[in-house]
């Protein structure tokens, strides 16, 4: 395993994040992947410690192999080599729906205390202070996937107390309410930031974000100082591990060598 | 889903006794095209019991499956034998309750090919314009309608089809069933997403790097599969394009044998019992198969570059 | 135009149905085709009048080309040279229900004077006198096809007053029953038999077989002798015109040489 | 439906003259791959007004269409610079009503997928399964909800979606409309099937023989196509396997050009405006297009023989 080898010296913390959620993946799941940390994440965890990893990404590329970092969720490096090429209703209606993806990553402009997410709006939908993108495939993927991974650099602005639209749902007011929803998902399990990351706690905080490992230099007051609320905290913090060499070397040499994402 | 790096090849005779059990619903599809024949006979051989079987059109081989007693249902859109007649030993079993009775469970064409599409979206139902004025409604309540939210107007529905194993025959498969099908797709590539195992029986097994060199060919990718089984003609009497023909003379003949329930019996003994697998079925063959290969009409290719 | 060319001596009635069958289509529209005398009259008009017919079968050949009269609906020699292969779901959602089909070949072991057809049941549907094959894609092709053409030796068994069974709808019970269902198609059109053919009324009988033209050779009493019912018959009673000897000539020696249906 | 064989060749200002008319419906689909630039820059220079834009991702193309004033509305499920941040003129458009306000339906990824697939099968609705928990049915009431007739279970809904005009870019197509693409498919084939009209858009007009040599390949068959505009290098800045890369520093530079309105109309003017068609546009790029020109990796052919 990766972890077992030698820590590296220095790193940021996007490669610190990057690390972090390629570790959360298994050797033979099918990951629904993103363009940015979560498609470099998952190359590092091909390279490493599952290299049966399958990569599907949403315009229909299914076991991809990209000998170039993809530029865009479409990107040519994408389809050449892969498996199959799905039609986008094959992807939605057969892959994701039929309930064939393990993991799925998002990001999002706000994030709740639920991981809830949202890519839609901010300030009023009307009347927009900011018009974002919008939902993408986020929406079914936030329902579908086995579990979801959320990757986000942690400020007062991207985790407010309230956010203010929900494009994909996480674990909306808490608790057990994927269920009362009949998601077939389990929803977000992880939520990794440039400072720590979160689980989703059990019991009678189970679908609340919950502290588990603080991120090597980071320090509980600079995470609250990041955080629209009081963060919850789990019995046992950790301190997450940082990247071995040859993680960082996978990623500065062969995955991003240009500094794209990095 | 998982797609470990294991190879999934594994014999016809395995792969039945491993996912094939009885009381299953099973789908073996292929419209006219790449039927797994092959399958069917181990299926009788392994002497299955109370399957539920679903296919658009029986064909010979779900007679052939009736008449040992293999089915408890079928559920279909067209029961004939394609261009030669009837499915006698089918009639037998629906008439005359021969060898035992065999529930029905009909649709039109349309009708089950919406169904294994509902089922590979994991959605409980979907609407279509058929079936309306006919009286299939009548003797099938399955048929069911709803209301459209957006114009009011009734649309008719059919049910979600999840068997709990699909076969399906194609022309190439990687060892780990990553697989690739051209001329005719039915409903091959539905039916497997709407079951919960997938035994992809192939003509040729080749490289992973063969389907990735072409990966708009492929039908299904490996981690859906269950099973990967190589048999050469696994599909005769019908056709595999760029293999081999249609064996009509097989189909014609047929009609004869199903005639008569002894002479089906037969039949059964010769070519399915009194062989111990599909590699003795081609030996036993012989020459009848090899003048049935298929001629040489390449596509082009296309460059996958950038 | 074929008619225009010299009558042939002899000829079957099967060949002269091909004929008949074949002189209804035009040039350019899409057909959905069967396998037997329809496939026969289909490509006989490809080799006539009406060169860009397009042959779509249920198998999901599109723009079939078949160098050998195809044996069975999903026939090898339908696929090689076709224009596109669909899978059945595009045949039936997008191509038939999608209303890209212009004219659809049907056959019947009942029908009766409203075009109505069964290919299900003789007798009673639980204690089945004889079971037939069932619908296959029938049922949506006498409901979808903007005209149907139907095809059948006329015999009182096959052309009873009352069917067991209807499988597929032509007009139900005549008169506008069709726009009551909103069918989008407008029904059996032609019934040609071996004796004679018939359309389906106008006005007031609208909907209901009309004898339009008796073959040569055939009488009125025989055509009485072989319905299950009494025939309207048209004002102005036609004789149809005989195959020419260059239809004969294509249907002996190019199409079915080997006389398979004719 | 009708198949002349009359070819349907034209130009792309004729194409667009006859098939797209003001304040009509538009799709000129293509998920990064094989989007029409050509035909979104001619409806530009022809001045079409008050067009409702459809397509998943409005990307650079629908800006541009946006920016120069064509569009009315905008129905989408992702609005931004893939890969490269956000579509600053739309921004302005939705945000400041500039050059005037832009209505917006929106749906996510699957809600337009189905959109479309509901519209090829000429059905009101399709059933699928999100926008539960989402706040997007609360600003978008045509997102609604039906019962299954078999489990009682709710199901959100999205309405069909038919526009009067399908514009697709493929890289190869025959005089009559017959068509072909590899690589990633995206939703072009259920929006043509969903349109009323369709434009092929063709990197190469080949022989009617070269399409039917590999019959797998075809996406839409000519006759439900209206017109075919031969267009090289016509997806540029986006991409066409096999025959040239997406030209990413294009998308990396149009975040600064969309930041300021001038900016942006001086860029119309030198690139849309000041060419008089797309071989102008493609002369006047000169190098930087053909560093882009892919390289070759080919398929291997199959047998189509019987």
């Amino acid at each position: 395993m990766a972890t077992e080898e030698a820590p590296a010296a220095g790193f940021t913390p996007a490669e610190l994040m990057v690390c972090a959620a390629a570790r959360e993946l298994c050797d033979g799941e099918v990951v629904f992947v993103g363009i940015g940390l979560p498609n470099l994440a998952c190359n590092l965890a091909r390279r490493l410690h599952a290299p049966n990893l399958v990569l599907i990404y949403e315009s229909g590329a299914v076991g991809a192999v990209p000998e170039r970092i993809p530029v865009s969720i479409g990107d040519p490096a994408l389809v050449t080599n892969s498996i199959a090429i799905a039609s986008m209703s094959e992807i939605f209606y057969n892959y994701l729906q039929g309930g064939k993806i393990d993991v799925g990553f998002l990001q999002g402009a706000q994030i709740d205390r639920f991981g809830n997410l949202n890519t839609t709006v901010i300030g009023d939908y009307d009347h927009p202070k900011v018009r974002l993108p919008g939902s993408g495939g986020a929406c079914e993927i936030a329902i579908h996937a086995k579990r979801v991974l959320v990757i986000a650099p942690q400020t007062k602005k991207t985790f407010p107390a309230k956010i203010d639209f929900i494009t994909s749902p996480g674990h909306l007011e808490g608790g057990d309410a994927r269920k009362r929803h009949n998601f077939p998902g389990a929803g977000p399990q992880k939520v990794i930031t440039d400072l720590a990351l979160y689980d989703f706690g059990t019991g009678e905080t189970a679908g609340e974000m919950t502290l588990a490992s603080l991120h090597p230099g980071a320090t509980l007051d600079r995470v609250r100082e990041n955080l629209g609320w009081e963060p919850r905290i789990a019995a046992t913090l950790q301190t997450t591990t940082p990247p071995t060499s040859e993680e960082l070397r996978l990623l500065r040499e062969e995955l991003d060598p240009k500094g794209l994402y990095l | 889903m998982s797609n470990s790096e294991s190879s999934k090849l594994m014999s016809m005779s395995q792969a039945v006794r491993l996912h094939v059990s009885d009381g299953a619903t099973v789908v073996i599809e292929g419209f006219t095209h790449l039927i797994s024949f092959a399958a069917g006979h181990e299926i009788i051989r392994q002497k299955r019991r109370d399957l539920t079987l679903c296919r658009l059109t029986p064909d010979l081989v779900y007679e052939q499956m009736i008449a040992a007693g293999c089915a408890r249902k079928l559920v279909f859109s067209w029961a004939g034998n394609p261009g030669a007649g009837p499915l006698y030993a089918l009639r037998r079993a629906v008439e005359q309750g021969i060898p035992h009775p065999l529930e029905l469970e009909e649709y039109s064409h349309f009708g089950m090919v919406v169904r294994f599409q509902a089922g590979a979206a994991k959605l409980p139902f979907l609407p279509l314009r058929t079936f309306s004025g006919s009286d299939l409604p009548r003797v099938n309540p399955a048929i069911r309608e709803i209301e459209c939210p957006y114009t009011g107007e009734r649309l008719p529905t059919v049910p979600a089809l999840n068997p709990d194993v699909a076969i399906l025959h194609v022309q190439r498969a990687d060892r780990f069933g990553n697989c690739q099908v051209w001329g005719l797709l039915g409903v091959q590539k539905e039916a497997a997403f709407a079951s919960a195992r997938v035994i992809v029986v192939a003509e040729e097994i080749v490289d992973e790097a063969v389907i990735r060199a072409d990966p708009n060919r492929t039908l299904l990718p490996g981690f859906i599969v269950s099973a990967v089984v190589h048999e050469p003609w696994g599909c005769h009497p019908s056709f595999a394009q760029g293999f081999y023909d249609r064996d009509n003379d097989a189909y014609v003949a047929w009609r004869e044998i199903s005639q008569d329930a002894a002479k089906l019996n037969l039949w059964l003994d010769e070519w399915v019992y009194g062989v111990a697998d599909r590699a003795e079925y081609v030996r036993k063959m012989g020459d009848r198969l090899t003048r049935l290969r298929a001629k040489e009409q390449l596509s082009a290719p296309v460059n996958y570059g950038y």
